[in-house]
């Protein structure tokens, strides 16, 4: 039997028993010098267990402390306080009032080490401790982890929150939290039946874990119920795994079509085999990072729009570097789309090697602004904030190009000299600035893809070789030249990639889709969405 | 009359003057390497016959894909996927040799075939352990994808780009297929530790000099057969469907077939520069299938002259060995220069260097041989009708746009 | 009307692109031996027409039959080409990098596989066909010039002599004297009129004094259909031509 | 113009060739210096991990410079980029022993570069210091492995998620890259975990390709098979690039260390240089070698590698400790056999002991591998590991697992009169397994 699971039962049931005044401040003060004197995990464990046991909402700091790994033993007169950093000295804070009594350098005191198991206890006994929070979050917060520890011990205190509660969803979540507790007390097995039905309709992962550990060693009307319990769970849940499946396949079109979007311009509209595309890319997340430094340095409250403020100068960074190729190289090779090939791969090639020896071949950190952090449910459904943004940016980078392309002068301009340039120059159209300017537009948006993959992969040097095939990929199956295809050649794929993923497993995934894409090609082999006529022909 | 041809002057000279140097090295460098002692100033260092070794399986590489780009403009992406599957079926015989040597000296299994505990050995190793199987299949299995895959594309009219891409598609899903280690092929760490070939060991400086000369030897006669491929009629039927296919189709050619035949031909050489590659690096994994390999390929050609024999020759051989040398001496800069050489190649050496020295020379007959245009290279103004001329004689723009006139309606 | 006995025929051939109809319920018949002047507008179809009878376009519905038997519609442009259907091109189409002789040699009818291709010797009779070619191209001065350095015109006369190369039955001939001097034009309406003389040939030109020049039956297609069809003079008499094409 | 174009741009590839040739005419290895031959990818995806020990050995080498070099002379370093491509690996390998000469080589990385360069170090009998943990299974006269065996970081990480300290793990996800390494290591857990008897359905083995990006679908796949009412955790061998992404769908799809922690035996403070790591908080990582280790050795160390560097955000990891041991131990064995004569060397090595990083010593075994603690460290907020369990003693390399059938009975010893890498105790014969 687990110690911690030993002191806790018993503890919580003093802590039952105990009214909820607390303890005096110098018991308390008492029980916190220990920790100085704990040795290992398992005794820092225990006198965390002391303290929760008290029941006094005082030990919240230094238990919270003590889980962020930021309480410290001052080695001199081995007092145990809430150390905060400052630069290299620690401000060291009284472990209950929280107010500051001294600064310490770092040989001076000596941390308390914590650990997962031990991240947890603290967890569970501020679970019991927050349950009568003011704030409904943390009280719902607490009835989860009471949930996912459950313990015969808790049941008084989750009637006694149950009664005083007053948000519905936070008593559900209590009541949820008391089913598992029947559960694993010995109550007669009509309440367990009961709780049974609560959790089943709770039916989530939780649940079934929570059952299926229950289900083990339980009188056989329970374990039916519970066994039942846990099929129309299941059988609810394959349903919406089907659509997880179809979400991650939608989410990785989303960064399929980022990074193939560039180049549905520079290779699909104009032509030329962008090679370098996915340095483009790169240079983008290099840019957020850039900004992200900068900001960090200097303006940290900003932290949250740095995505925001990377965008445009991403796209700038890139269209500009996109305008020096096509000046420099692209444009005397129009007409030998092969050749573009070569002379870009060698530009990727030097843009590469140039980032490696500028920022180092490492990868960058680039965070994520809370934003874009977490996922949040729908249904049994886990949606993660930054793939959800990057499936909007995606689709509303797509609406603005579309625009561009088809209501703006510019675009019109752009399309004259890709469908006939001798006729769009003989009308006045000065070709090339409108070479340059679409090449930049498309590398731009090569760029402002990598702010967006910054968030989800590495920013290193290699950063873009990642992505330039299946780029080509999505373009081509799609069809060349045509904005929409790219958009549903880049969801098709990144959809069928999902399914074939959990049978076929990632690599052999892979590789069907790209034997799918050949065999495609073969039928069709202007790609999904081709013009078809005599013009375009062969 | 073929011989006939063989020794008539002009550019066939270079032909046959090619052929000659690349035997006399055959036979002078292993001498060297060999019987002139260490001391001398004309010893060759192992590790020089070790490189050029390499250095010329390469050669035969670029040469191979020089008969489908530079002669019936396909711009094959996954020639390295050829030139890996010959290596590897070498490969295997070469493992299949190591027998009981190997660390867990089991006779029949390859090492990592053991600590993956498999039990026997899977079907498609069957038969490696004889030299003629291997042989054969060095042949076979590059020839039957080049077959299979060529027959599908060109028969449904893929051209240009969209072949391009497709043939990086084959070798990328190949090179994800041969990382598996479920495949047996030993997966990333591919196959390696070889002992002995035809029972000489394959460390000794005279199974080095004897792989070179193998190599000199092949890549001569390979040399020969494509002159004779391009100077046969089917030779001016490939290049007219790199002008312009519809036309040869309109005289009732099939430009699928006429495709077809040199692209497998073509991998079957492939096949064989890998073949002889493996026992002299000394390893095969999956890393030759990356596409950037094949990518690479494709600028010795552009390099020494696409369109010529002797181009890509000479250009697998400077790349190569200005790799050796940056990658010794300027580590840091190795990718600048690669870098910079395509793209100093694609503007300003259209026609490669031994293009570049015939124009020089004025050499009306290589004229035609090396077809990319000069000025295509160096104009400035992207002027519609001299896109046309240029591009009308730039070999790889042929398969990537139409050649067909399209009716001005 | 009987499908024996003719060289071409077509009848109630559709085919449209992205719904644009080039070809509308087109029915065209061309007899053994004759020659057939094709006139029209930009847009008329005439061009979409050849690709239909070379088998480069498959039409929607209607019928194709070539030699009173055969339906074209089933076969592809080698085939076309081998049963006799030779085509010239709007814009000149020869192997810019190969010399007027090698272009003849390819064009030179024989077997079409790869591996004779690859043993292949010329022959005597091979070489005399080909003179004979240069002669009546009349380029015979220039047989070793890379075609990519002739003029225009040349290059014309060139794919007219490969199409004589083919020995076909019909000859589809686009546009021949677009770009020629008067002296050329005239050059080539010789030219075509002794081709005639044992080939039937289809003739698509603008160049109504060349038509002229032919003298023989004239179609005039418009909107993908035939609008008109008889002597020039019958036709350019024709007030719907005149409107569609001819202008006042 | 063109023409004269033409004959500069000849010229140019003219004088290139000229110099290739130049450079593989043989130079005479200088005397008055000892050449270390540096084998780091410098280009290419592997240039991530490696240029850092490129930089490491050249460190290492100033200071042993600085302190008056070796039997009197100049170490001097011959870099040179392998351009993580496998075969040009064998090909400089034999550049620097043939061409520059040198004493001693120090690189490698991956499996696949070790194993294209084997042949070439046999062949020409020279020294191969290799410093990345790897799968065992291996042993060779001319290789001096510094990096982990695997009972040198699985076995260990294992045995603490089992502890009750590590939360007494009952259900296993082994996650991996598809090659060698993870192949390998998780074969040796699989057996190990079935012997402490983990149930079949309690293991779940799932690999991944190289530079995997898209996670999504493998992290829910952990999420489910960890609601199973048992404990669960990851023990992950994906390599390098995958990472990152790896450990930012786990942070996004709200995965805790503690609810299911991640072991990881290749993610080292340069990997989580590249991350925000507050979400990962937690998770794991065996290696005999943190930078937070708190030593007066491993103080001067990274107080020597920031100012070698020039940047003090530059983290140090364990492969870079593992050169810092290969390289002391080489110029201790130097100094005893008097000589850099390779084959001398090679028996000098055997025995010798240096101090590691980590406040103890470490000693080359007669096997070619060392000693070493193992080290378990959570990952902190600021990117650095925090040690939470740490082996008692030293734990001695083993090549040859005892947890694969085919390699429990081979040991290797290369002391005379034995030396052999793959001597069979049970046939009592040099040479593996034999026939089963």
């Amino acid at each position: 039997m687990n110690l911690f699971r030993a002191i806790g039962l018993t503890l919580l049931v003093l802590l039952a028993t105990l009214s909820s005044s607390g303890a005096s401040e110098a018991d308390l003060r008492g029980i916190i010098a220990k920790f100085a004197t704990a040795k290992g995990f398992s005794e820092t464990g225990a006198v965390v267990h002391e303290l929760a046991a008290t029941g006094d909402p005082a030990v919240e700091r230094p238990l919270a402390a003590l889980a962020d790994g930021n309480l410290y033993i001052r080695k001199a007169d081995s007092l145990v306080f809430v150390g905060k950093e400052t630069g290299d000295s620690v401000e060291l804070l009284d472990p209950l009032s929280g107010e500051k009594s001294a600064d310490a350098a770092k040989d001076d005191i000596a941390k308390i080490k914590v650990n997962n198991t031990l991240r947890r206890v603290i967890r569970d006994a501020l679970g019991t401790l927050t349950l009568g929070a003011k704030d409904p979050a943390v009280r719902g917060a607490a009835a989860d982890t009471m949930f996912k520890t459950p313990d015969a011990a808790n049941i008084e205190p989750l009637d006694a929150a149950i009664a005083k509660e007053t948000v519905a969803s936070v008593k559900a979540l209590l009541e949820q939290a008391r089913a598992a507790s029947v559960l694993v007390s010995d109550r007669p097995d009509a309440d367990k039946l009961a709780a049974i039905a609560l959790i089943g309709a709770r039916g989530d992962r939780d649940a079934v874990s929570l059952l299926t550990s229950v289900e083990a060693n339980a009188p056989d009307a329970v374990k039916e119920a519970a066994t039942a319990a846990i099929r129309n769970i299941n059988s609810t849940l394959a349903f919406w795994d089907a659509g997880q499946n179809i979400w991650y396949g939608i989410s990785l079109g989303s960064v399929l079509l980022l990074a193939a979007i560039g180049l549905a311009i520079t290779f699909g509209v104009m032509g030329v085999i962008n090679m370098a595309h996915g340095e483009m890319v790169m240079l983008g997340a290099y840019t957020t990072f850039v900004v992200q430094q900068v900001i960090r340095t200097s303006f940290p409250s900003l932290f949250d729009w740095s995505l925001v403020i990377a965008l445009p100068l991403a796209f700038l960074v890139a269209a500009l570097v996109g305008l020096a190729i096509e000046r420099g190289v692209i444009r005397f090779l129009y007409g030998r789309p092969l050749e573009t090939l070569l002379a870009t791969w060698g530009v990727s090639l030097i843009l590469q090697q140039a980032v490696r020896s500028i920022f180092g071949p490492t990868n960058q950190e680039v965070g994520n602004p809370s934003w874009m952090s977490g996922s949040f449910n729908v249904g049994q459904l886990a949606i993660t904030w930054n793939r959800l943004w990057i499936l909007v940016f995606a689709l509303s980078v797509f609406a603005v190009l579309l625009y561009v392309m088809k209501r703006t002068p510019w675009g019109l301009q752009m399309r004259a000299v890709t469908a006939n340039r001798r006729m769009a120059s003989s009308m006045g159209i000065r070709t090339p600035w409108v070479d340059a300017l679409t090449f930049a537009l498309g590398s731009g948006i090569a760029g402002i893809a990598g702010v967006a993959l910054s968030q989800i992969d590495n920013v290193s040097p290699n950063l873009g070789r990642g992505y330039i095939i299946d780029s080509f990929m999505v373009v081509v199956f799609g069809g060349v030249g045509n904005l929409w295809g790219t958009l549903v050649g880049a969801f098709s794929l990144g959809i069928v990639n999902k399914f074939l993923e959990p049978y076929a497993g990632a690599v052999l995934g892979k590789i069907v889709v790209l034997v799918l894409i050949i065999l495609f090609i073969q039928k069709r082999p202007r790609g999904l969405f081709a013009l078809k006529g005599r013009a375009v022909e062969a | 009359m073929i011989t006939g041809r063989f020794f008539a002057a002009g550019a066939d000279r270079r032909i046959a003057i090619t052929i000659f140097m690349l035997l006399a090295v055959a036979i002078i460098v292993p001498l060297l390497n060999l019987v002139v002692s260490p001391t001398s100033a004309f010893y060759v260092p192992s590790y020089i016959v070790a490189l050029t070794g390499k250095y010329l399986c390469y050669a035969l590489l670029a040469l191979a894909l020089d008969l489908v780009w530079g002669y019936c403009g396909i711009l094959s992406l996954g020639h390295g996927a050829f030139f890996a599957l010959g290596g590897y079926a070498m490969g295997m015989y070469l493992m299949r040799q190591i027998g009981s040597r190997g660390v867990y000296g089991n006779p029949i299994l390859p090492d990592f075939m053991v600590f993956l505990n498999y039990k026997e050995l899977p079907w498609f190793w069957y038969g490696f352990d004889h030299f003629w199987v291997a042989a054969i299949m060095v042949l076979a299995v590059p020839g039957l994808l080049a077959f299979v895959f060529g027959w599908f594309a060109f028969r449904s009219r893929v051209t240009g780009v969209y072949l391009s891409i497709i043939t990086q598609a084959m070798t990328y899903a190949l090179l994800l297929a041969f990382f598996r280690n479920d495949m047996g092929f030993g997966g990333n760490n591919g196959l390696t530790d070889f002992k002995d070939i035809l029972g000489f060991n394959v460390q000794a400086d005279a199974t080095r000099s004897a792989l070179f000369a193998a190599s000199a030897v092949m890549l001569a006669l390979a040399v020969f057969v494509t002159w004779a491929i391009v100077g046969s009629k089917y030779g001016k039927l490939l290049m007219a469907v790199r002008d312009a296919e519809s036309r040869t189709r309109f005289l009732g050619w099939r430009a699928e077939n006429v495709k077809l035949f040199a692209f497998t031909v073509s991998a079957v050489m492939a096949g064989i520069a890998g073949a002889l590659y493996v026992p002299q690096v000394g390893i095969i994994n999956p890393g030759e299938f990356e596409p950037s390999n094949s990518i690479e390929v494709v600028i010795w050609a552009a390099v020494g002259g696409r369109g010529t024999i002797v181009g890509p020759i000479v250009g697998a051989l400077l790349v190569n060995a200005g790799k050796s040398w940056f990658t010794g001496v300027l580590p840091e800069f190795w990718l600048f220069a690669l870098g910079g050489l395509f793209v100093a190649v694609t503007l300003l050496l259209p026609k490669g260097i031994i293009g570049m020295w015939d124009s020089w020379r004025g050499n009306a007959r290589a004229l035609r041989a090396a077809s990319a245009a000069e000025e295509a290279g160096t104009y400035v103004d992207p002027a519609p009708p001299k896109i046309v001329r240029a591009a009308a004689r730039t070999p790889g723009e042929w398969s990537s746009s139409n050649p067909e006139p399209q009716p001005a309606e | 009307m009987s499908k024996s006995n003719t060289i071409l025929y077509l009848d109630g051939v559709s085919v449209s692109f992205d719904g644009f109809r080039a070809i509308n319920n087109l029915s065209l018949v061309l007899d053994k031996g004759e020659m057939r002047a094709i006139i029209g507008p930009n847009g008329a179809g005439k061009t979409t027409m050849m690709d239909i009878v070379t088998g480069k376009t498959r039409p929607d519905e209607g019928e194709v039959f070539f030699d009173g038997q055969v339906d074209l519609t089933k076969h592809d442009e080698a085939e076309i080409a081998m049963m006799g259907i030779g085509r010239k091109f709007q814009k000149p189409t020869v192997f810019e990098s190969h010399t007027i002789e090698e272009n003849l040699m390819l064009a030179l009818k024989g077997p079409r596989s790869i591996f004779p291709a690859l043993f292949h010797r010329r022959s005597a009779a091979e070489a005399r066909q080909i003179d004979d070619i240069l002669g009546i191209i009349r380029v015979g001065d220039k047989r070793d010039e890379l075609a990519t350095n002739l003029s225009h015109g040349q290059k014309q006369w060139l794919e007219i002599g490969m199409l004589l190369a083919q020995d076909p039955k019909l000859l589809l001939v686009d546009e021949p004297v677009a770009g020629m001097t008067d002296a050329e034009t005239e050059e080539t309406a010789r030219l075509l009129k002794d081709i005639a003389r044992d080939h039937s040939v289809i003739v698509v030109e603008h160049d109504m004094h060349f038509v002229r020049e032919l003298g023989v039956k004239v179609t005039c297609l418009h909107e993908g259909a035939v609008l008109s069809e008889g002597t020039l003079d019958f036709v350019s008499a024709d007030e719907r031509v005149v409107e569609v094409y001819l202008g006042r | 113009m063109r023409g004269n174009f033409s004959t500069i741009t000849k010229m140019f590839s003219a004088s290139v060739v000229a110099a290739g040739l130049l450079m593989s005419v043989p130079a005479k290895a200088a005397d008055d210096t000892i050449k270390v031959g540096i084998l780091h990818s410098l280009s290419g995806t592997m240039a991530i991990s490696e240029t850092t020990l490129k930089d490491a050995m050249l460190m290492l080498i100033d200071e042993q410079n600085a302190k008056g070099g070796l039997l009197g002379k100049k170490l001097e370093a011959v870099v040179v980029d392998p351009a993580s491509n496998w075969p040009l690996f064998a090909e400089k390998a034999r550049e620097l022993i043939s061409k520059d000469k040198v004493a001693a080589v120090f690189g490698c990385w991956t499996s696949v570069s070790r194993k294209s360069v084997l042949p070439v170090f046999s062949e020409l009998d020279n020294i191969l210091f290799y410093p990345v943990q790897y799968e065992g299974e291996e042993s060779e006269r001319n290789v001096f492995y510094t990096g982990a065996a695997p009972n040198q970081q699985a076995i260990p990480a294992v045995d603490y998620l089992m502890s009750e300290d590590g939360g007494s793990v009952k259900r296993w996800v082994l996650e991996g890259t598809d090659y060698v390494y993870p192949r390998t290591t998780n074969k040796i857990l699989e057996a190990y975990l079935k012997a402490k008897g983990v149930a079949a359905e309690d293991i779940m083995v799932n690999y991944t390709p190289f530079g995997f990006s898209d996670w999504q679908t493998e992290v829910s796949a952990i999420k489910k098979f960890g609601s199973a009412g048992k404990k669960t955790a990851v023990v992950s061998t994906v390599n390098g690039d995958a990472n990152v992404p790896f450990y930012k769908e786990l942070g996004n799809q709200g995965i805790k260390a503690e609810d299911i922690p991640v072991m990881a035996f290749s993610v080292g403070e340069e990997e989580l240089a590249g991350l925000d790591t507050a979400p990962l908080v937690g998770h794991l990582a065996a290696w005999n070698y943190f930078e937070s280790v708190d030593t007066p050795e491993n103080k001067k160390f990274i107080a020597d590698w920031h100012k070698f560097i020039k940047n003090d955000k530059r983290t140090t990891n364990d492969p870079m400790e593992a050169h810092y041991i290969g390289f002391n131990m080489w110029v201790k064995a130097v100094e005893k056999a008097g000589t850099t004569d390779p084959d001398k060397v090679i028996d000098a090595m055997i025995g010798v002991s240096v101090p590691n990083l980590t406040g103890g010593y470490s000693t080359m075994m007669p096997n070619h591998h060392i000693t070493k603690p193992v080290l378990i460290g959570e990952i902190q907020a600021d990117g650095q590991f925090e040690t939470v369990s740490r082996t008692p003693g030293l734990v001695m390399g083993d090549e040859w697992s005892d947890y694969l059938p085919d390699s429990k009975d081979l040991i290797s010893d290369w002391r005379a009169p034995l030396s052999c890498g793959n001597f069979n105790v049970a046939t009592g014969k040099c040479g593996g397994k034999g026939t089963n």
